[in-house]
């Protein structure tokens, strides 16, 4: 009897159909496509003549961006992993304080202390992700202890070996470095400089550096955006492993029990945002050529923000890549774009909470449209 | 007529001395009718804050006003601003060699250094040997200055004289009574602007310390000239924050319109307000002094 | 064949190696003894069916098969050899598939993503190793059609199925594995009539082919429909097993009731349970 | 009383006013419609079973009743009179209880504050009314004591207690609010053979006492077992009503299984189901 | 039948019997008193002499603690319910400032001015409560976005109004208000003066005060935070409110289904929460006689923190009042202690990120044994 006994295959005439139209608008960067669409015509028409996208004034705010985007991407993954990392700004804090005292203070090779910090700080990322799983803690609680001690440290440290909050001199000693230029360096300057020639870019006026164009280069800051934008994108949705991180976001005990190795995926991903958390540090201290102790303040906040807003689940299992960025974007236009529009600097915080309430509203919408959740 | 000019300072969105600034610009701006604006980082992240001047010097301003709180970060941005054309004035937190490097017009503002080492000079002659440097913003390399500044004066080590006070009023006051209590022969207390000055007060005079121990301030607010009259205050250290924003607005406009600069830079502080000739101070602390 | 029944049933020969041997597995959750001793058996082309109360330690039994748990003592051979499963990926490799009680479904994930969930089919780009979604989509809509049941797409939510739906997603992945082992903690018990009979056809139809499955049930009648052995556990200790034929609906009844005050339940719902 | 069971049953007089009835209860929930339109009452001291197959809309219906979802179109009466639910309090303020498919208990919470959960008992201490805590306790280990639960204390927590224990918490809540109607979605299908048996003896119990009993079942023997009349709802839609003794068990399961295929299915599980 | 048919209660031989003793210690608030034993130990043997524990030194950490207490059963309360505000900090920033501007700029008289900040105060919190339950978004994000909105109205609004951020003046217009006192003053002036006169306590040696005793009543402060705990404690375990509490965080769906009113409930406890907040401000506004826009920073999570050390769970529906008092009153003896026993001030955070992470791996461990949970 066996295959006679299955019933034929139905189709459910409870269920109205949707357009395909509909159905292709329903992705999670919807909000966020929507949202950076809203944000650019309305400062396109009420900011385009303050400078605001001449090359410089556009250099300025993508540089902001893809400073979200570093920390949007790990945070991205990592929540959609289940889980998140409040200890994302103090990280930043501390990486570059690292950094600082390796190479300046203890005279390393600055390739060294990179390198050293690196592996250092993806160590303290998995050591936040062990404890998350192993004791089942809620992140939240975990990596708000480690924002405090790193934090902590970050203030500490110098004040004992330096007797200072703010560590300089970088740029000198990396003078030569190899690996210093891959983060504070900056890529296509010859286009740039062609540009300038042909008038279409504008160029310093005077100075050492008049007659060179006023942008004159991307910096690798942007390159790196790019990079693990892509990377992020790719690993979530076209490897094995990003099905593991949706799985272990969206259900950690069904996914462990249909084999998926959920505490490695989440210690990884902890080790991921703590990596991009160094990548933002590491171009930072060698753009600026310094570390603080107040580096990276509030920027977890602003890491989870741009992921919300491009369309993740503050629960896990569901957010995009290509979303965080796009919030990122949102993010890195809204704040430059105010001050270009003129607006009150104090008010930027206001218009953050509503652009916030807002999208979040927005994307929980179109996400009760994918799932059929109720 | 309506050139605009832009302040950047370094302080976060909450420090409340920056308002004297803030009306400073705004003063100038009307008196000399040009534009003025005031841009800061949101939580007094100097690497956002050079941004900011990145952002500025693309909106093309026909000058910028900004701090100098890290040579490191800022000076790349400022050169840049300065070489695309654009008339830079140095205030507040730098030095004038160091504005005179990077290219600026010139530099109006108090060397936090050199400050607090007068200060300590004068304090070691009126006989302290110990101080309690209240730090509220211990993340600003412009305020660990003054306290070493300070210590450096007196002569002698800072080590943990300084603490990490926090903003919380209560958080300031409480970590005070608790030093003091624990530190009972401490001489004297500075602390670094109205934020700390203000609940170091009340704690002096709830552990019975007030008038009894050397105090002295930077910058000034209300409660701290109500505090140099009652004689609680020995000293606040004036930078005449006014000053450093009013003057380089009038300066870079007259600069713009007819040419001339002054042939040097100028010192807005420290001048050390006491007791004596107080009313000026009293009525307008916290608005323009 | 019996007399309730038109399934076919396979005639385990008791010299049959069992694929899975498990030998007096214990397991204790701190105060609580889940389980005291129990063993186990699964031959290849059986279906075992495990019985038993609430609590009895029906899921936890299950769980240590399936490498869920560590049983706390006791031995587990596979194929002969002794086997210890550290987590459900060692047990999913060595074949053994499980459809647990709390579906192990993820629902904000596609039907397609789900299906294939720590299985996923990679392609090699560059040396890179992709996940191949096509050969997913394609498998996943071809396995769901086998099983009655017509997808609006691949990229449907799993949370969009009716319970009966995403139970049948389930057990097709199970199957499609080619799973030495099948393992079904208690899919009927939410089902309706015909998804039932749906699920029961299918475990006659994967027997067929050889897989060895154990399928848990707190109703009698649809134990006896397909098993071909019945082991019955009571609060952590097994009561013994029996084959097909040897044991009268009533009786199975009386050992999954604990034998105490059946006489009583019996006359109260007669015999209807 | 019929063959197939020693239950007492009632004789629900057709005179008999409904205690609630629903007239033509439409439920949609976005694009899914999950009631088209349902007829239903119950009558004092009367078992009213709801069968359908998986998604028919059951726990909808029954939810509508119990004021969690209000319907999209339709009619309820109280005792006669029009009747708007606004939420979940008013039904159990009218004297409704329910016991929830996905059971409706706080694992975190102690027994006898579950136990109370809603309907706290109060004592007034100078003006200002507390929680009767001791008067809680004693009534939930009486009220257990009476199911045959014997708790370590009412402070213990839900978490530690068994599927089935906690399945009778929250049918034992339920009984002893006094209600007039008592539904019961599902409360079968997770229980062994004495819990069950347990259930079905309380429902039986209550009736007795006067209280209209909504019963839901995948199980064509429990609702047999125990039911007066029957209605099998199929995706969405009333298929009828039936008294007892009118419909035969194989009947019945036709119906439920929607009546197609049901042909094959009657010979592939021998009537089994 | 009936009856006959039930089995007679059984009882379970596979389950160990635990101790009277050992069932005794198993509380909630079981981690608060460990914890608070070994911080008074640790301080008794290191820091006694350091001047923490005479009479000036107890109401110094005193206050500092009552301060943690009152935001912490607002705060433990609404975790209880299900939730958490981010924005208790920015809130207390606000509620000062709108004081301030009502008595001081627009000259309302100071009872009124207070009056109308709780209003205004409590009716955010419960659009902040209502936000969260009409759109079944984490709490997390709504109240995020309101850390940010109300932060920057307490930053740009004394700006237009007054061109200041620090508004002062208030102990002026204070004078011989009648609901100021309830704030800002002091209670027992009278028995420490005899306390004094008897020598029980220190009097001031020098300076103005000199002969008056150190310490001269006890802060309204303190006074509200008794008055807060012994209400949050009373509601949450004597009376049926507390029930609906306890239920709403367990489990809404369960509690709605029992009849709760799960909605109103949470929203309640918002504005509870922002009461909390509001008598914080007005105690500070009241003690310092000035606003300023920076208060409050970052005292959600301490407010937070605070309740987590004291056995609640972040997930709800688990907690105690009386152990989130006690979480604060580790926290402030911790912070105050290590000033007093002069360990470098910079390492205070590292010390409260390990503090939070021991507690909070105590508690999981207690509640663990408590629910029987897995
Ligand atoms: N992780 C765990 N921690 C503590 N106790 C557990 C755990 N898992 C199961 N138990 C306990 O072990 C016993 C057996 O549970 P199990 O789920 O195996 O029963 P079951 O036979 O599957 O019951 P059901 O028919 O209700 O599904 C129960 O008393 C249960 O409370
Ligand atoms: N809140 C909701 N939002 C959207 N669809 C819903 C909602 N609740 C139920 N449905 C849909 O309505 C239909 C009826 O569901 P319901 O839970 O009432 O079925 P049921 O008869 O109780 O089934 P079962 O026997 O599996 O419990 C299903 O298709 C279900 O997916
Ligand atoms: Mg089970
Ligand atoms: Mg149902």
């Amino acid at each position: 009897m066996s295959n006679a006994a299955q019933p034929t295959a139905k189709t459910d005439e409870r269920i109205k159909d949707i357009s395909a139209f509909r159905k292709a608008l329903i992705r999670p960067e919807l909000g966020g496509i929507v949202g950076t669409i809203a944000v650019f015509t309305f400062f396109l028409l009420f900011a385009f003549d303050s400078g605001m996208f001449n090359s410089q004034g556009v250099m300025n705010w993508s540089t902001v961006s893809a400073q979200f985007m570093i920390i949007a991407v790990g945070a991205c993954l990592l929540m959609i992993a289940g889980e998140f990392d409040l200890s994302v700004g103090s990280m930043i804090g501390f990486a570059g304080m690292m950094i600082a005292i390796f190479s300046v203070t203890y005279g390393w090779p600055v390739w060294l202390a990179i390198i050293i910090t690196f592996v250092l700080c993806t160590a303290i990322g998995a050591l936040n992700g062990w404890i998350v799983v192993r004791t089942g803690l809620p992140s939240f609680i975990v990596t708000l202890a480690f924002l405090f001690i790193l934090r902590g440290f970050t203030i500490f440290l110098p004040q004992v070996i330096e007797r200072k909050t703010i560590i300089g001199g970088i740029i000198d000693v990396s003078e030569g470095d190899w690996l210093a230029p891959v983060f504070g360096g900056k890529i296509f300057g010859g286009l740039f400089t062609w540009l300038a020639d042909a008038g279409m870019i504008a160029t310093f006026e005077r100075g050492t550096k008049a007659g060179q164009p006023v942008v004159d280069g991307i910096p690798m800051l942007i390159v790196w955006a790019i990079i693990l934008i892509i990377f992020g994108h790719v690993l979530l949705t076209k490897t094995k492993f990003g099905n593991w991180i949706f799985a272990a976001g969206g259900d950690a005990e069904a996914a462990r029990n249909s084999g998926v190795p959920v505490n490695r995926v989440k210690i990884l991903m902890f080790m991921f945002t703590a990596f991009c958390a160094t990548v933002f540090a590491v171009c930072q201290v060698m753009e600026f050529g310094s570390a603080g102790a107040d580096r990276g303040l509030l920027k977890e906040f602003e890491a989870i923000i741009a992921v919300v807003i491009g369309g993740a689940l503050l629960t896990g299992g569901y957010g995009s890549v290509l979303g965080a960025a796009l919030g990122a974007l949102i993010f890195g236009v809204v704040q430059q774009g105010l001050f270009f529009a003129g607006v009150e600097s104090s008010l930027f915080r206001v218009f953050l909470g509503v652009i916030l309430l807002g999208a979040v509203i927005l994307n929980t919408y179109i996400r009760r449209m994918i799932t059929g959740e109720r | 007529d309506g050139e605009r000019y832009v302040l950047v300072s370094h302080a976060p969105d909450s420090d409340s001395w920056w308002n004297t600034v803030k009306n400073g610009i705004a003063l100038a701006g009307e008196q000399m009718d040009v534009e003025v604006e005031y841009r800061n980082p949101p939580t007094g992240d100097l690497a956002d804050m050079a941004r900011i001047i990145d952002q500025v010097a693309a909106s093309g301003p026909d000058g910028i006003i900004t701090t100098l709180a890290d040579e490191d970060i800022l000076e790349g941005p400022i050169r840049n601003a300065i070489d695309s054309g654009i008339n830079v004035i140095i205030m507040n937190t730098g030095s004038p060699e160091k504005a005179r490097e990077i290219g600026a017009l010139m530099y109006v503002g108090q060397p936090e250094y050199d400050a607090g080492y007068a200060a300590g000079l004068r304090a070691k002659s009126d006989g302290v040997g110990s101080f309690l440097c209240v730090n509220h913003y211990i993340v600003q390399p412009a305020s660990t200055e003054r306290c070493q500044g300070f210590a450096d004066g007196l002569g002698v080590e800072l080590g943990n004289q300084m603490i990490d006070a926090g903003q919380d009023p209560s958080e300031i006051k409480n970590r005070v009574m608790a030093y003091l209590s624990s530190n009972p022969d401490t001489d004297a207390v500075l602390t670094l602007g109205p934020t700390s000055a203000n609940p170091t007060l009340l704690a002096l005079n709830e552990n019975g310390m007030a008038g009894d121990i050397y105090f002295g301030t930077f910058d000034l607010g209300g409660d701290i000239v109500e505090g140099i009259k009652s004689g609680i205050i020995e000293w606040g250290i004036d930078q005449q924050p006014f000053l450093q924003a009013y003057l380089p607005v009038v300066i870079l406009t007259n600069y713009d319109r007819y040419g001339v600069l002054p042939g040097n830079n100028v010192n807005s502080g420290p001048g050390f307000v006491t007791a004596e000739g107080l009313e000026k101070v009293e009525e307008f602390a916290g608005e323009y002094r | 064949m019996t007399a309730e029944t038109k399934f076919h049933h396979g005639d385990p020969l008791s010299d049959v190696k069992p694929i899975i041997e498990m030998r007096n597995i214990e397991k204790h959750f701190g105060r609580v003894i889940a389980l005291a001793g129990v063993s186990f058996d699964v031959k290849p082309g059986e279906c075992h069916c495990l019985l038993g109360d609430n609590g009895a330690g029906k899921s936890t039994f299950i769980k240590t098969m399936s490498g869920v748990h560590k049983p706390t003592a006791g031995e587990i051979y596979f194929e002969g050899k002794p086997l210890h499963f550290e987590d459900p990926r060692d047990a999913i490799a060595a074949g053994i598939a499980t459809v647990h009680q709390h579906l192990a479904m993820i629902p904000m994930m596609s039907v397609s993503r789900n299906f294939f969930m720590g299985n996923e089919p990679t392609r090699k780009v560059a040396g890179l190793s992709f996940l191949d979604k096509k050969k997913a989509d394609a498998i996943t809509m071809e396995e769901m059609r086998k099983m009655g049941i017509n997808l609006r797409g691949p990229d449907q939510a799993v949370g969009t199925l009716s319970g009966g739906e995403r139970q049948t997603v389930a057990i097709a992945r199970a199957v499609h594995f080619g799973a030495k082992i099948l393992i079904l903690d208690e899919p009927t018990s939410a089902l309706g009539v015909r998804q039932t009979s749906n699920v029961l056809a299918t475990i006659d139809r994967v027997r067929k082919q050889g897989v060895g499955v154990v399928f848990i049930s707190h109703n009698v009648r649809h134990a006896l429909a397909v098993g071909d052995r019945f082991t019955v556990l009571n609060r952590g200790k097994t009561l013994g097993t029996a084959k097909r034929g040897e044991i009268s609906s009533e009786e199975l009844q009386d050992l999954m009731a604990g034998g105490q005050e059946l006489a009583q339940l019996e006359g109260s719902l007669g015999g209807t349970v």
